[in-house]
């Protein structure tokens, strides 16, 4: 049995339905990220995981105890929030332990757990100031202890790095990060940025208007998307999804890709998905992402399926770890990512690698994967 | 059905008051008798009830010449409390003693004599349905001419008999300088005066047809229409600058020599005696031109209402103390008024109100004592009030002509009614 | 905002040209400032005369020989009805009247729009509407309505105060218009609470809630403490409207020993057929008035911080 | 998960929930149980007593309430006056001064507090000086700032007499006295009382714009003017419709500003709807008639006011 458990949770304002029949489960001391688009109703999950908002059918249960009906402060939980929330007339000491005041804690057991927090995150020079007295990540580091102060079964974060700056994000990420490892607590984590996804979450849940489009550990997710939507949404840069139909090749199936001017590509599959040969002849999404599609030279040895064409660069980007180039195939810019010393040329023809064993095909009517 | 809430409303506090076995010794009185003159005449009253172990217990509302008041005293008995009594003003008590929440003072008028001494058309608004209600305080009269003596010495004028004389005594002050007429041009001021000049212009039996029988002939008659005109005539002795002044102003003017006349009720005389003048020497009331006989009058009246049983012996004394003729002349000489009652003896007053006393007696005798249209006395208060209206209308250009003004009387006059 | 105002004008002219623009702009203000000024002078100047010159002299004359009489006579010695001892008394009564009704209204302003921005529920903004709507009913036409059932609460308080012994203020005319002063006051606190709280921040509340605080902690612990502006507003508009109201307090407490300072006032300047003791009148009108001058000219910078931050926002 | 131990997990809350329930529906309810008393005695106090008047409005009432419906008379009558131009009824007087009156007050309110909000903002040495002598003006009650004002306005008193004793003898200026202008001093006291409030809303406004968008435009070359027209005044929109909110229902309850300063005008030629209400049904005890135009003005304060409140908490609630 999971720690966290979402059953068919449906929320709905009025005539409006915000979610969908929501499945969701998280082991004890996993790390969930509840990634999408703005609106697609992951801060609603989290609120209604925190009793913020009711839900209008299905359960939620933490360690095996229901708490849809519960107070949110009888759900033991802790949550971060995004503008970090931070009562402006009290201290950061204060907004530390206001929650344990409220419990009736004693004043010096307070005390001892404010310090031991403030040791934890390095903020105790500033217990006796008040927010507007801080830096943005101070107040991140304080909205941080009041959470961690609390040692609560379930930690929820709504977008706590949208409102720092990047350098910060990251430093903070990794704080995150280490925090959870240290501590082992269970942490569900909405963000809208599919790197803090890839990197914090040991489940991640891909939401679009109000459904979970695909629910996995960040590999699954990444290298098996469901849909179109999570194989474009998550990755960066975002996967290739070109156009292309399904050639037969006498042995076997191909993927063929139309080209500008010159003649279509045609990449035999060797290990094609059984549902591929039901859509020869027919149109299909190819999706396959950047750095499956590289120099032959610096294509994965092990990869046991490279198909291998020549194609006309457009683009090139060097980035500095690696050089993008920006081809055109089934009329769309497609970006390769090449090692970063790899020598060509725009307006040039190259060869490139095409690693067909991480490569996906969609349906384009329904969008879902063909498997 | 307001009437059964009302007396409802009255039972059940009476219930509950009863309860208490001693009578309170304390009257309530709501009045806008505020300013210093008028408070020290009442003060007489608490006074005389003091002495008979009544306390005063004071509810003043000034404003609005006591609308601020009737809208307290409205509030009052729609609440259910109601004060001892409250200074009112002609229809009004009959109002509230049809709507029966008035109490009942027969008894001690009787022992009184109140039907003797208290002139009939007094006791037109003091008794309802052959009930004493309401003891009347003092009798008012409007049609007086106030005039600064030292010019009228200055020009030389003589007491005005008619109103020719009257225009003529005008058109001397105009020669000489000074602001023949002074007037607050303020409706009921307005009002106030055109009552004088109907019963100047059309005669006692035209006064009282047109604003108290409300006889439709006669306010469509070319007497009303002369009696337009000649206020039109009037209002030309005016200054420009009349419009909203207060009547003491106009009053003021009078008293400093830059106005000859005023034609206002008696209480002016009160202004006169701050400014520390005397009748006579300093200063000369005359009947308005005309209507000497006559008196247009209006009164004050303390309505009695139907209070808890604990409560009718302090305002029997009240009811008592009013009308008893020793405050009726004490009170009168500082008012300015005359006594209600025309049994008492005229020696404390001055000049003007020993003239208003035998005035007024004689006008009770001969039939010529009439309510004032304009002070409410003449019809209720939607016709009053519609028939200032139309005045004021005409005096300041609304309304254009005499012919206009007539037309516009009845048609006010019928609608109100 | 200002500062970057400056630039733009030194930008588009010389020195000279901000210095004319300058003396302008002194010179509209001074001259608005007159012109507010104006009434307060001519009540100022005339309550240092004497009656005569008042009525000899010209009203924007300073006084010839300045006289404090009629600033001790309205204070300790005019009449207000029969009782002649100035009109000192009655601020106890305003006192006792506003500063309860004006708590409460705010108060339950307060909650209401706590209520309505942050526990939202169906129907809260047609509730608000409502109650919006509300502060644009003409007093007079409540006045008689009010007063029939004030009446039956007060014998409904006198029949409580025969059996069990204590009214519990019902009936009371001091309770009475606290009362009617809060009924028609809260549309107004409503609004102003409403439009500031709409503006804050609704994660502050979520985070209490997770922190375990109720409903009322809330309110008392976060909400409260970040109003301090909005109640400044509040408490001021109400203060003065409640003070200044003569229309109730003249109808439910005009008896002289609950009779509130507006219809003392009142009792001393609107005479009918007297004399009218100008000096004495504006003495009076100041000295009634002094409470809420000293609200508005103390708390005005708070009064502006207030609005500006979010009363008028919405 | 087997089905049995589903149902353990089921089983529980269920148990728990009569205790549970009572406690979380009371939590649930309590934001409603705390707004339950303002708006009970709103409803009670501001609706029952608009169905009131309505229903008196009905009756024959005259110096009390009377409950007896008698039919549409008092609206027959106030429609029978509002065309009666020559000479004008009292109630056509009221409402076409409800007219100019309304339209100028907000109008110049509005735009002589955004003048002096824009000119103290302009960093101004001595602003806390001057803020309250703009602000004290609504401190006061009418009952006594109208006395002043009627002597300043008074030709034969102060503006004309002062200026005459200073040797400017052409100057006139007696509009008070003046049955067709007596309406516009009404308006100038009006506005000397609220205008001071009005500059304190837009002051405030313009302290809460955000700088950034002030430099923006003076980088993309605005005038000062041009910043105000275009940026600062746009911006300001929310704060309009608020002091439109405060003006509108000042301007509907001026009562008081009309019998102090002009006690009605030259021939009532400055009554305003309440004055006429208040008239007939305390003065003329016509209380019907009073209640019908308390009626009518409650009606055309719901054609004014709700649609912008409409629109206004529509887009708020989204």
């Amino acid at each position: 049995m999971a720690f966290l458990e979402i059953d068919g949770l449906r929320k709905r304002f009025g005539q409006v339905e915000i979610l969908k029949g929501i499945d969701v489960e998280l082991e004890k001391g996993g790390f969930l990220v509840l990634v999408g688009p703005s609106g697609c109703g992951k801060s609603t999950l989290l609120n209604t995981i925190a009793g913020l908002e009711t839900i209008t059918s299905g359960e939620i249960r933490v360690d095996g105890r229901a708490i849809n009906d519960l107070h949110p402060s009888k759900r033991d939980i802790a949550m971060v929030f995004q503008s970090y929330a931070l009562y402006p007339n009290m201290t950061v000491a204060g907004n530390i332990s206001f929650g344990m005041e409220m419990r009736g804690v004693p004043a010096d057991e307070r005390q001892k757990a404010i310090d031991k927090v403030a040791k934890v995150l390095q903020i105790g020079h500033l217990l006796k100031r008040k927010p507007s007295q801080l830096s943005g990540g101070q107040r991140q580091r304080v909205a941080m202890g009041r959470a961690l102060v609390r040692d609560p079964k379930l930690f929820l974060f709504d977008e706590p790095l949208s409102n720092l700056d990047a350098k910060l994000r990251v430093d903070m990420r990794i704080e995150i990060k280490r925090l959870h490892a240290t501590t082992g607590t269970t942490i569900v984590y909405v963000t809208h940025d599919q790197i803090e996804a890839m990197t914090l979450a040991t489940k991640i849940a891909v939401m679009r208007d109000g459904e979970v489009q695909q629910f996995g550990t960040p590999a699954e997710i990444y290298n098996n998307p469901a849909n179109i939507f999570v194989a474009d949404f998550m990755g960066s840069p975002a996967m290739n999804l070109i156009p292309a139909t399904i050639g037969g090749n006498g042995s076997g199936l191909a993927v063929v890709l139309q080209r500008e001017a010159r003649e279509p590509i045609s990449l035999p599959m060797a290990n094609a998905p059984a549902g591929l040969s039901a859509f020869q002849g027919k149109p299909i999404i190819f999706g396959v992402r950047p750095e499956a599609l590289t120099d032959p030279e610096g294509a994965e040895r092990n990869a046991s399926h490279i198909a291998t064409a020549d194609c006309h660069i457009e683009v090139v980007e060097p980035a500095g770890s690696d050089t993008f180039a920006v081809t055109n195939l089934g009329g769309k810019g497609v970006v390769a990512r090449l090692r970063a010393d790899a020598n060509i040329q725009p307006g040039t023809s190259t060869p490139l690698a095409f690693n067909l064993t991480k490569a996906v095909f969609f349906d384009p009517a329904t969008e879902n994967r063909i498997r | 059905m307001l009437r059964k809430l009302l007396i409802g409303t009255a039972l059940a506090t009476s219930f509950v008051f009863s309860a208490h076995a001693a009578d309170v010794k304390e009257v309530q009185m709501l009045h806008w008798w505020t300013s210093g003159g008028e408070a020290a005449a009442l003060n007489v009253l608490k006074g005389d009830l003091a002495k008979e172990g009544y306390a005063w217990k004071d509810v003043p509302v000034a404003g609005g010449g006591g609308d601020a008041a009737m809208t307290a005293l409205k509030a009052m008995v729609a609440a259910g409390n109601y004060p001892t009594a409250s200074q009112m003003l002609g229809y009004t008590v009959l109002d509230y003693a049809a709507a029966g929440v008035m109490g009942d003072l027969t008894e001690t008028a009787k022992k009184e004599g109140w039907d003797k001494s208290v002139p009939a058309a007094l006791q037109k608004f003091s008794v309802y349905e052959g009930k004493w209600v309401a003891a009347p305080v003092n009798v008012h009269s409007v049609n007086w001419l106030w005039i600064n003596k030292a010019v009228m010495d200055k020009i030389g004028g003589t007491e005005p008999k008619t109103f020719d004389d009257f225009v003529a005594l005008l058109d001397k002050a105009k020669a000489a300088g000074v602001i023949p007429l002074a007037l607050g041009g303020q409706n009921w001021q307005e009002a106030t005066m055109f009552d004088s000049v109907v019963l100047s212009t059309g005669g006692p039996e035209f006064y009282k047809k047109a604003f108290n029988d409300l006889d439709d002939a006669s306010l469509k008659s070319d007497t009303m229409k002369k009696s337009f005109d000649n206020l039109a005539k009037l209002v030309t002795y005016v200054d420009p600058n009349f419009s909203g002044r207060d009547w003491n102003l106009a009053t003021a003017m009078v008293i400093k020599g830059d106005a000859l006349v005023q034609v206002m009720g008696d209480w002016a005389k009160g202004e006169f005696h701050a400014a520390k003048k005397t009748p006579g020497t300093d200063f000369l009331c005359y009947r308005f031109p005309g209507t000497d006989g006559s008196v247009i009058y209006n009164s004050d009246m303390f309505g009695m209402f139907n209070v808890p049983e604990d409560r009718k012996a302090a305002q029997v004394a009240l009811a008592t103390a009013t009308l008893s003729k020793s405050f009726q002349s004490a009170f009168n000489v500082v008012k300015g008024s005359v006594p209600a009652r025309t049994d008492v003896p005229d020696t404390d007053f001055d000049a003007c109100g020993k003239k208003g006393i035998a005035d007024l007696k004689k006008a009770n005798e001969g039939g010529t004592l009439f309510g004032s249209l304009a002070q409410g006395y003449g019809a209720p208060p939607a016709v009053a009030n519609a028939y200032k209206d139309v005045v004021s209308k005409f005096v300041h250009g609304q309304i254009k002509t005499s012919d206009e003004a007539v037309t516009e009387l009845v048609k006010a006059i019928d609608d109100a009614k | 905002m200002s500062a970057v105002a400056t630039p733009a004008r030194q930008a588009s002219g010389g020195v000279n040209v901000k210095l004319v623009n300058r003396i302008v702009i002194y010179g509209l203000l001074a001259l608005f400032a007159l012109f507010y000024l104006m009434p307060l002078f001519v009540m100022l100047v005339t309550s240092f005369k004497t009656m005569d010159e008042i009525q000899n002299g010209n009203m924007l004359a300073l006084p010839k020989a300045p006289t404090f009489d009629p600033w001790l006579k309205a204070w300790g010695e005019t009449c207000v009805g029969l009782t002649c001892a100035g009109i000192k008394g009655y601020f106890w009564n305003s006192i006792k009247m506003v500063v309860p009704a004006v708590l409460i209204s705010t108060m339950l302003g307060a909650l209401n729009g706590y209520v309505l921005t942050k526990w939202r529920f169906r129907g809260a903004t047609l509730v608000f509407g409502l109650m919006l709507f509300a502060c644009f009913i003409p007093f007079q036409s409540v006045l008689l309505p009010m007063a029939t059932i004030l009446g039956s609460v007060g014998r409904f308080g006198v029949t409580l105060q025969n059996s069990i012994g204590t009214s519990f203020g019902l009936g009371n005319s001091t309770v009475n218009l606290v009362f009617v002063h809060v009924v028609y006051g809260i549309g107004f606190t409503t609004l102003f609470f409403r439009n500031y709280y709409e503006a804050f921040p609704t994660e502050l509340v979520k985070a209490a809630q997770v922190d375990g605080a109720s409903f009322f902690q809330i309110f008392r612990r976060i909400m409260l403490p970040n109003s301090m502006p909005i109640f400044v507003v509040t408490v001021i508009y109400q203060f003065t409207n409640i003070w200044n109201d003569f229309l109730f307090a003249s109808a439910y407490a005009g008896t002289g020993d609950s009779m509130p300072m507006t219809v003392a006032l009142n009792n001393v300047v609107n005479t009918s057929t007297g004399v009218v003791e100008y000096n004495v009148n504006m003495a009076a009108a100041m000295i009634a008035a002094l409470p809420t001058l000293l609200v508005y000219v103390l708390a005005g910078r708070y009064f502006v911080r207030g609005l500006m931050a979010g009363a008028v926002k919405g | 998960m087997s089905t049995v131990a589903t149902t353990q997990i089921k089983l529980t809350p269920e148990q728990a929930r009569p205790r549970a329930s009572v406690r979380s529906r009371l939590q649930d309810a309590l934001p409603k149980i705390v707004l339950a008393p303002s708006f009970a005695i709103t409803i009670v106090f501001v609706y029952g007593f608009i169905l009131w008047t309505i229903y008196l409005s009905f009756t024959n009432s005259k110096t009390f309430p009377s409950y007896v419906i008698t039919g549409s008379r008092a609206y027959q009558r106030l429609w029978g006056w509002t065309f009666d131009t020559d000479p004008p009824s009292s109630w056509y007087t009221s409402i076409t001064n409800m007219g100019i009156f309304g339209f100028l007050y907000i109008l110049i309110c509005l735009a002589l507090g955004l003048f002096l909000a824009i000119l103290l903002d302009q960093k101004i040495r001595g602003e806390g000086m001057l803020r309250p002598i703009y602000l004290y003006p609504m401190a006061l009650s009418f009952i006594v700032t109208g006395v002043a004002w009627k002597w300043f306005l008074d030709p034969g008193l102060g503006l004309e007499q002062t200026l005459h004793q200073w040797g400017w003898t052409s100057f006139h200026f007696d509009w008070i006295k003046n049955k067709d202008f007596v309406i516009y001093t009404v308006v100038i006291a009006g506005v000397w009382q609220a205008s001071g409030f009005i500059m304190a809303m837009f002051l405030a406004g313009l302290r809460g714009i955000d700088g950034e968008i002030m430099k923006a435009a003076q980088i993309d070359g605005a005038t000062t003017f041009q910043l105000y027209r275009r940026i600062v005044i746009p911006l300001l929109r929310p704060i309009f419709l608020s002091a439109f909110i405060v003006l509108a229902h000042l301007a509907i309850k001026s009562y008081d500003l009309v019998v102090a300063l002009t006690s009605g005008g030259p021939g009532g030629s400055a009554w305003l709807p309440s004055n006429f209400m208040y008239e007939y049904t305390f003065k003329r005890n016509e209380m019907a008639v009073g209640s019908a135009s308390a009626v009518i003005m409650l009606m055309t304060i719901v054609a004014i006011i709700v649609p912008y409140l409409y629109s206004e908490l529509r887009e708020k609630s989204r």
